[in-house]
């Protein structure tokens, strides 16, 4: 499969992603959305690996593996990320009953 | 090697002293034994005795430029431990100390990666390790709604720029020759994959702006320093920024440094932004806490005239720069921290009722100023220097300095009002000892204003031998 | 037009479908679930490219454990359906009219890379098999991988703090 | 002798040492006494300096005291150039003086010891410094003179400082002075870029080589200055008000000295003036046209004193026309009679005003003969001086100038002398009105009336002899030959009768010669008569009228003058002072007050909003990468 | 040595002064140190300009190449005996005026006077900017503490104003120093550079450092800070300020500009002169206007500058030893303006002309003081500014770096005659004509006031008479830099 098609497909989902945070209100949407772009990201990696596989495996067998190494060490940065977070809006949400952002508002200027 | 491993284990224990003991005295000795310890750990690693035989994979470089920033930065926490640690203790109520130490080991323990790192996935965790500690920090005065408002809006936008972080490292690895992600193979991009690489290389630059809070992705700064407990926001505003800054050059000196001629532009325009947006921001602010954020993205603007022209003054000069600025800005904050009112009117009059710490205050001022005898001006000279040197981007460099100019107006600001204009400003309780080591502070901005030799030599050294 | 190219196809679709729908639906727990939908058709795409593992840890973990902790938080809130205000509007094109020309940017900044005969190789090669990425992971990794309990550490007292009830 | 020359000008310096520093201490007696007698002593010194010079054959004497600035190439010794000029200088100043000084210990005998003590160190610093001017061996010392002399006048005219009015002729005086001043100083630096000296010798050895164009310049700057101090056309407005000063200092500074300095400054440099016709004929008019525009406003004033102020100036014009015809040593000859005449009439005007307890006002007085015979009579032969009938030393002297004037162009002589005969009526007018007729004043005046202490009236009858007498050292070679004293003596200096440069004196044929001074006398003699018959018995009291007005108000020329350079300076000062506050210091603060708007609208970029945040964040990526797609490479 | 120990005398001492608690004791302090670096500053005199003991050299930032490196050459001499004279004097001047925290006060002038030796003695480039800021931070805080009601913002003006130039400056130090073949700031590798930038270059640098220097003097139009700086300001400090401080600028183009640059100084010679012509005659004009004795004395001041700078871009040997030996004179002149004037407010309560008169009744001693020093203002002859203007004058009158300099002279030159319109409008309207209900209680002046004004007098006279002495110190630095200023060597 063209390289160029995962570029794309990824970059759209990356996007997409990127709108949502731009669109949305709702903090868990926006952190879900931020989560989306993430895993465009992650796609983008396997498939570069992929190529650098096709590419180089007559030098060397496990070529292109770093990428998915990476992307795996991305889901366990994600994952605490998500727990913070989390617990971040869970501790806005016991003090504003909201966790709607454009609430936050008392730092500006 | 010697950094990462005892402070991710120092971190470990001050997690459990928390447990031994309530006494925030006691855990702070314990947190001051333990940056003790690292400093020395890191310095004798820096003259090549590592206790930690660890085969890293050319996963990390340990060369003395990274090693000497790390023994800048761990010094700074430790001034600012000692200056501010017991503020801590004052946040809320029922703090949970231990932890926040714990947490401020962690952030070391990234800063180290930080700077040493020697591929991009370990860029990649410092990064997330020095971030998410921040994120809670931020957020640790929980019933204050200021500071959860800060946590949220950090966390929010720091995840977004890792976001952006990893789709241009991503790029960059699909730019990559061989595959992998240490900087070494990245440098020599293949010509026809240079479109990937530069989109990479500007994602990587708006992502690490982001982490200095380089206009125009700075905005996160002044909320998140305004509204985090403003210990903290010391930390954040001069350890962590220093760090990162040490990150950035080493990323764009190893990686990208054979394409500058490619980068260098934006690079230049991000810097004028910065330092105007910096500058002219702070101008009207009436909170110094505020302000001092903003004088921090200016500082930052600063620093990136260094990540312009990377050579060996630039160097040099960023770790200077990393020192002086750490120096007056702790300085400056644990000032603050002991103020009642943080506006410009709360310090009106306080060289009358608090002479040493208005003087002090001054010294700081003037440091971040860049007036000569000062830290500051070397530090400043260090950034125009490398950019004259270069030849190019003289426009930049009187643009800097014409900020410079305004930044005097609003450091100065401070300055009128604790000297010429009545009022009488409130600080909390002072300790002897408090005020020794501020005066200890100011007379060592001064040491580097007047001689700067004492660690130039070493740095000039060291850098020129890396 | 193989088999696998019909997948590719499939897969893409619904995944950019599902991702504009978790954008757009009202209902915050639709999201999560078009969520997990996307994550379900990248982990295709794994599959796809022959990387069981992350596929297998995608489904696992993202819409395994993650979402579910998502779910959790909604529930916990009981903010179910569209009881997010509008934001205003041109704020909303805005965030769009961004979006978009930021894809059509990066778009444009990747074109010229001429990336001809540049294959990602389906379903073949067995770097995303266990085993190799075992042996990398803890031969070459060794560091990162243990660097990275800091950050599952100071994650896990980050939530302690916040969440300490005091 | 001729090398102790130095203590001529230090002894007043020492009196005006010891008289102002011990001002608060010293009686007026000892004041006086100093004041006095170093004039004294230097005029003795000067007598037999004098004695040395005026043997045949003495060749001019520089004595050098130090190196007052050396430069480079350029060196400026500070010496002093003893020659049959400088010499006959010497007397005058230090005679005269001398004899103004014993005038005023008498006339200013009312003022309080300290400021009695004042005014003598002024005097003395005046001898001083006019005496530097005669003195120096090049152009900067003369100029050290000039400008002391201009001080001193100042500081004099200003004596009575508490009189705001004194205060602002004192400041004309000077202000004026330092115009004519800046074409001195301009001409010095010229002489130095051209001959790279200023010594006289050097400079004047040095002018035949030097371009006629170059010549004209600095010997027109060289007059600029003469115009000023010597109260030419068009500077010459501040001498009038320069009455204000104290009688004597009117006698000593403002006729017989200090405004004699513009000539003796023209005669010294001769050399370079006859290598410029240009500047000759330019001097010749202005000096004519004053001599003719002053007596004209002298016909109608009424203060004693302005009317002996015009009259000088008038008199300072024949001078100038005579040094423009080439009479160079009648002019210094005018210089020396009306050094004695105008002191004598100055000095006895002092003597009626003090009289009448300050009146000055001649409408006021008449009569005055009966109870001053001694000044009446003084005054009187003062007045046949200046008149020019023979044989008093106005004659001669003014003659002399008219020959030459007549030798250069019959027109110069036709004005000089219709100015003669305007002298002589105004002079007689003032006569007639001061002391014949009956008393016009106040009772107490004519109480007060008395005849003046012989402080007063010996200088007058010593100066009344000079007056009457002087002339005879300068008879023409029409009368008699050979017996023109004075001219012989300075030949040395300024060429001999048959003089080479442009000389003109000795083209005229002795008939007409002889023809001339009779017409000039005759009609002098009628003037006077006519004059004093018509005001003897009824002068005129009222306010004049018609044309009269016009010359009473002396040609409007000070209104003139400041309509034309007064206001508008001032108006550009306070244009400026509006440039600089909202112009210049505007843009200074309007920087700073666009800081801190700029301020005010970039705070709003800080909405508080994540999502605005990250659209801006977003905005900022796009930026970069429109740049990398469309502006690189 | 001597050049260290007049820079260490005042900064020790300054630093000492900080711990006196009584402003009288910091007082006679302050005054003894003045005093004791004037001593040292006639020893430096008196050892002959071959004295190895006149230059000292020592590590400071190997690293940098910059050198710790200070030399009295006839310049440096006669500057640092201008300091030298006048901060006793004016210590003494102001012994009446009292100060609150006084102790702070004597101690940030004498670590003025630390930075203003500095400035003159630096031979290198980067201590030389070092000295200018030091110089400059104590005065910002003197004027800012004890100045007038408006003081903050004016000093602020002040400040900011000077530190632009000062960093405007430090770029283009920063630029020839990585331009210097051996990478060193002493002034020899800065004047070596002319062979190594072209004409291009030292276009744009002369503007750099023009314009720091520039705002120093001040030259028109950016001297607008002055006035009110001055006005503002404790009169002990503006005498600092005018009689010290503005050479600074002077200083730094003769011996950083001019030689450093010579093409240029040449190529923009016109443009400067003309500057400092406009600032001249506007100057004096302005202060015609002015009601208020400081700033009137201020914009004199900026006029007696304008000339000074004026004859520096003459590039004459004359015009040169004018402008040295005129840079004295000014001070000391200017110092004694100022001390009648603060007289005059310390005991009328005001600076107005308009509400003053007459005090020539009262104040005798005063009032022949200061007409002195004023006839020394206009540069009569036989006092010390003659001797300067008239060298001044000449040179540039015979200046070859122009070709109008017959122009320049003249329309300089009706700045003299302005410049006696004021200074006798300003005698006549304060010490003239009769006293009013405010100048009827004055008092003459007092002893040490006498003596100080007696010790200005005197210099004026003697100066004026034997200027010798002054003329040849600085010979061989005049012709020095004449020779580095042709720019076609």
């Amino acid at each position: 499969m063209p390289i160029n098609y995962y570029i794309f497909l990824s970059l759209a989902l990356f996007c997409i992603g990127v709108a949502g945070v731009l669109t949305r209100r709702n903090a868990i949407i926006i952190f879900m959305c931020i989560e989306l772009m993430l895993n465009a990201v992650n796609l983008l990696l396997v498939a570069f690996s992929k190529m650098h596989q096709h590419a180089l495996a007559v030098t060397n067998p496990n070529a292109g593996i770093d990428g998915q190494i990476f992307v795996f060490f991305i889901m366990v940065v994600a994952a605490a990320e998500v727990s913070v977070g989390l617990a971040i809006i869970v501790m806005m949400y016991r003090n504003t009953h909201s966790i709607d952002v454009n609430f936050l508002n008392r730092l500006k200027h | 090697m010697n950094a990462i491993i005892i402070s991710a284990l120092w971190g470990i224990i001050m997690m459990f002293s928390g447990i031994v003991t309530s006494k925030g005295s006691t855990i702070r000795n314990v947190a001051v034994l333990g940056l003790v310890l690292l400093l020395t750990g890191n310095y004798l690693d820096l003259t090549g005795y590592h206790f930690f035989p660890v085969d890293v994979h050319k996963m990390l470089f340990f060369d003395s430029f990274g090693l000497l920033a790390n023994t800048i930065i761990i010094g700074a926490t430790l001034i600012y431990v000692l200056l501010s640690g017991r503020e801590i203790e004052n946040i809320a109520a029922r703090m949970p100390v231990a932890e926040c130490f714990a947490l401020i080991f962690f952030v070391l323990c990234g800063i180290s990666l930080v700077t040493t790192f020697n591929t991009l996935l370990m860029l990649f965790i410092g990064i997330e390790i020095i971030s998410i500690p921040l994120y809670i920090l931020t957020g640790s005065d929980k019933r204050n709604l200021k500071s959860n408002e800060a946590a949220l809006k950090y966390f929010l936008m720091g995840s977004f720029s890792t976001g952006l972080m990893l789709l241009g490292i991503a790029l960059l690895y699909g730019a990559s020759p061989t595959g992998t992600f240490s900087i070494d193979d990245l440098g020599v991009g293949k010509a026809n994959l240079s479109a990937l690489y530069m989109s990479g290389l500007l994602l990587l630059l708006v992502a690490m702006g982001f982490k200095v809070s380089a206009a125009p992705f700075h905005f996160w700064t002044p909320d998140v320093y305004d509204g985090a407990p403003t210990v903290f926001t010391s930390f954040m505003a001069t350890i962590v920024k220093a760090g990162i800054f040490i990150g950035f050059i080493r990323l764009f000196d190893e990686t990208f440094g054979d394409s500058q001629a490619r980068w260098q532009l934006f690079v230049a325009i991000i810097t004028a932004v910065t330092l105007f947006i910096g500058n002219i921001t702070a101008v009207f602010q009436q909170s110094v806490k505020r302000m001092l954020a903003y004088s921090s993205i200016a500082q930052a603007g600063f620093m990136l005239l260094g990540l312009l022209s990377i050579n060996g003054l630039a160097k040099e000069g960023i770790l200077l720069y990393a020192a002086a600025y750490s120096l007056a800005t702790i300085g400056i904050f644990a000032v603050l921290i002991k103020m009642k009112d943080y506006t410009f009117e709360g310090f009106n009059g306080l060289a009358k009722h608090h002479p040493v710490l208005a003087a002090t205050c001054t010294i700081f001022l003037l440091s971040l100023a860049g007036i000569p005898l000062t830290a500051g001006f070397f530090a400043k000279y260090y950034m125009l220097a490398s950019v004259i040197q270069t030849g190019h981007f003289l426009w930049l460099v009187i643009f800097a300095v014409l900020c410079a100019a305004v930044s005097v107006y609003y450091y100065f600001r401070v300055i009128q009002a604790m000297y010429f204009k009545d009022g009488d400003a409130q600080a909390l309780e002072l300790r002897p000892g408090f005020k020794g080591l501020l005066v200890v502070v100011a007379a060592l901005v001064l040491l580097l204003g007047v001689f700067p030799q004492v660690v130039l030599d070493r740095l000039h050294g060291l850098v020129y031998t890396w | 037009m193989g088999i696998t190219q019909i997948l590719f196809w499939v897969l893409s679709i619904l995944a950019l479908l599902s991702a504009i729908l978790v954008v757009i639906s009202k209902n915050p727990v639709h999201s999560v679930l078009w969520l997990i939908a996307v994550f379900i058709a990248i982990s295709g795409h794994y599959i796809l490219l022959n990387a069981q593992f992350l596929a297998i840890v995608n489904l696992i973990v993202y819409a395994g454990a993650i979402m579910v902790l998502f779910l959790f938080v909604f529930m916990l809130m009981n903010l179910n359906s569209d009881t997010e205000p509008q934001k205003n509007k041109w704020l909303k094109i805005a965030g769009v009219v961004a979006g978009g020309s930021l894809l059509l940017v990066l778009v444009a900044a990747l074109k010229q890379a001429d990336m001809k005969g540049q294959l990602a190789e389906m379903n073949k090669g067995n770097i995303g098999l266990i085993k190799n990425l075992g042996m990398v992971l803890f031969q070459d990794y060794v560091v990162p991988f243990e660097i990275s309990s800091v950050l599952f550490l100071s994650a896990m007292v980050g939530v302690v703090v916040i969440g300490k009830k005091d | 002798m001729v090398n102790l020359v130095w203590l001529v000008p230090v002894l007043p310096l020492a009196g005006f040492l010891i008289n102002g520093l011990f001002r608060n201490s010293l009686s007026k007696g000892m004041t006086s006494v100093v004041g006095c007698g170093v004039l004294l002593a230097s005029f003795i010194l000067s007598l037999l300096i004098f004695g040395q010079v005026r043997q045949e054959g003495f060749e001019a004497v520089t004595v050098t005291l130090f190196d007052f600035i050396s430069v480079d190439k350029l060196q400026i010794p500070f010496a002093f150039q003893v020659d049959q000029l400088s010499v006959l200088f010497l007397l005058i100043i230090t005679g005269v003086g001398f004899l103004i000084h014993l005038y005023s210990t008498s006339y200013m005998h009312e003022e309080a010891a300290p400021h009695f003590a004042r005014y003598f160190s002024y005097l003395n610093l005046f001898v001083f410094s006019m005496l530097l001017l005669v003195l120096g061996a090049n152009f900067v010392i003369l100029f050290i003179g000039w400008e002391g002399v201009g001080l001193c006048s100042y500081l004099l005219i200003g004596y009575w400082f508490k009189n705001v009015e004194y205060g602002n002729a004192a400041k004309k005086a000077f202000i004026m002075n330092r115009i004519g001043d800046l074409g001195f100083l301009i001409a010095i630096f010229w002489m130095i870029n051209q001959f790279g000296s200023v010594t006289f010798t050097e400079v004047f050895g040095g002018a035949k080589g030097a371009s006629v164009g170059v010549m004209t310049g600095i010997t027109l700057l060289l007059f600029v200055g003469a115009t000023g101090k010597s109260a030419q056309i068009p500077l010459y407005t501040w001498l009038p008000d320069a009455m204000a000063g104290p009688t004597p200092v009117s006698a000593l500074i403002h006729a017989a000295t200090m405004v004699t300095a513009g000539i003796y400054m023209i005669a010294r440099s001769h050399v370079l003036y006859s290598l410029a016709p240009v500047t000759q004929t330019v001097v010749a008019v202005i000096g004519l046209a004053t001599a003719l525009f002053a007596a004209t406003i002298a016909l109608k004033q009424n203060d004693i004193k302005k009317v002996l102020a015009y009259s000088t100036v008038s008199q300072l014009g024949y001078m100038f026309l005579g040094l423009g015809v080439g009479g160079y040593t009648g002019a210094v000859f005018h210089v020396m009679t009306h050094a004695f005449f105008k002191a004598l009439l100055f000095l006895g005007a002092g003597s009626v005003i003090h009289a009448m307890g300050g009146e000055q006002d001649i409408r006021k007085m008449g009569g005055l003969r009966k109870a001053l015979p001694v000044t009446s009579l003084t005054f009187f032969i003062g007045c046949v001086a200046i008149a020019g009938i023979p044989p008093f030393s106005g004659f001669f002297s003014k003659d002399e100038i008219l020959a030459a004037a007549y030798a250069r162009s019959p027109v110069y002589y036709g004005i000089g002398l219709f100015t003669a005969m305007l002298t002589a009526f105004y002079m007689f007018r003032l006569f007639a009105t001061t002391f014949s007729g009956k008393f016009r004043g106040t009772h107490e005046q004519e109480h007060h009336l008395h005849e003046s202490p012989s402080a007063m009236t010996i200088p007058l009858i010593v100066l009344a002899i000079l007056a009457a007498a002087a002339g005879f050292l300068g008879i023409p070679e029409a009368l008699v030959p050979h017996a023109h004293v004075l001219e012989h003596f300075l030949s040395p200096v300024l060429g001999g009768a048959s003089g080479d440069e442009g000389h003109g004196v000795a083209e005229i044929s002795r008939g007409t010669e002889l023809g001339l001074m009779g017409l000039s006398a005759g009609l002098a003699l009628i003037v006077s008569l006519w004059a004093w018959g018509k005001f003897k018995s009824k002068p005129e009291v009222g306010e004049p009228a018609g044309f009269g007005k016009v010359l009473a108000n002396k040609w409007y020329v000070d209104e003139l003058y400041r309509a034309i350079i007064t206001k508008p300076l001032n108006i550009l000062g306070k244009f400026f002072v509006w440039l600089e506050k909202w112009v210049i210091d505007g843009a200074v603060n309007g920087t700073g007050r666009l800081i801190q708007y700029s301020a005010r609208q970039l705070r709003l970029l800080q909405s508080g909003q994540v999502g605005g945040y990250v659209l801006l964040m977003v905005i900022g990526i796009l930026a970069l990468f429109l740049v990398e797609l469309f502006v690189k490479k | 040595m001597i050049p260290v120990l007049l820079i260490a005398i005042p900064l020790a001492g300054g630093l000492a002064g900080f711990f006196f608690k009584n402003s009288q004791s910091a007082r006679g302090w302050s005054l003894f140190v003045s005093l004791l670096a004037l001593v040292v500053s006639l020893v430096g005199l008196s050892v002959g300009a071959r004295s190895p003991m006149l230059n000292a050299d020592v590590e400071w930032l190997p690293g940098l190449g910059s050198r710790f490196a200070v030399g009295l050459d006839g310049m440096g001499q006669i500057l640092c005996l201008l300091t030298a004279v006048s901060f006793p004097v004016i210590f003494i001047a102001t012994w009446r005026n009292e100060y609150r925290k006084g102790w702070n006060f004597y101690a940030l002038m004498l670590l003025s006077q630390a930075g203003l030796i500095g400035v003159f003695l630096a031979m290198d480039a980067l201590l030389f900017y070092f000295f200018w800021e030091l110089a400059l931070i104590p005065v910002y805080f003197l004027c800012s503490q004890w100045g007038g009601e408006k003081r903050i913002q004016a000093t602020f003006k002040f400040f900011i104003y000077t530190f632009v130039g000062s960093l405007l400056m430090l770029i283009a130090i920063i630029w020839l120093y990585s331009h210097t073949p051996d990478h060193s700031f002493s002034i020899k590798s800065f004047y070596e550079l002319r062979s190594h930038i072209g004409g291009g270059e030292q276009l744009w640098l002369f503007w750099l450092f023009f314009i720091a220097f520039a705002i120093k003097m001040p030259i028109w139009p950016l001297h607008t800070w002055q006035p009110d700086a001055y006005e503002q300001s404790p009169t002990a400090t503006t005498m600092v300020l005018s009689g010290v401080m503005v050479k600074m600028g002077l200083f730094g183009v003769i011996r950083w500009l001019a030689p450093v640059l010579p093409v240029g100084t040449w190529a923009w010679g016109d443009t400067a002169s003309a500057l400092c012509i406009i600032g001249m005659i506007y100057a004096s004009l302005v202060a015609i206007q002015q009601d208020d004795l400081k700033r009137l004395v201020a914009y004199s001041s900026i006029a007696h500058i304008g000339l000074m700078c004026l004859a520096i871009f003459a590039t004459t040997a004359s015009g040169m030893q004018g402008v040295m030996i005129q840079m004295f004179n000014h001070g000391i002149n200017i110092i004694g303006l100022w001390i009648v004037i603060d007289l005059i407010e310390r005991q009328m309560g005001t600076r107005k002309i308009s509400e003053l008169g007459g005090l020539a009744q009262k104040a005798p001693a005063l009032a022949i003081l200061l007409v002195i020093v004023a006839l020394a203002n206009v540069a009569l002859p036989l006092t010390n500014a003659f001797v300067g203007e008239f060298l001044l004058f000449s040179g540039v009158f015979s200046s070859k770096a122009t070709q109008y300099n017959v122009v320049f002279t003249v329309v300089a030159g009706i700045s003299i005659i302005l410049s006696a319109i004021y200074t006798l409008n300003m005698i006549q309207r304060v010490f003239f004509g009769n006293t009013n209900a405010l100048t009827e209680k004055a008092k003459d002046i007092k002893l040490n006031e006498k003596v100080v004004l007696a010790t200005i007098v005197v210099l004026i006279v003697v100066i004026g008479v034997y200027p010798k002495p002054m003329l040849s110190l600085t010979k061989d630095t005049v012709d020095m830099i004449i020779t580095k200023m042709n720019y076609k060597l």
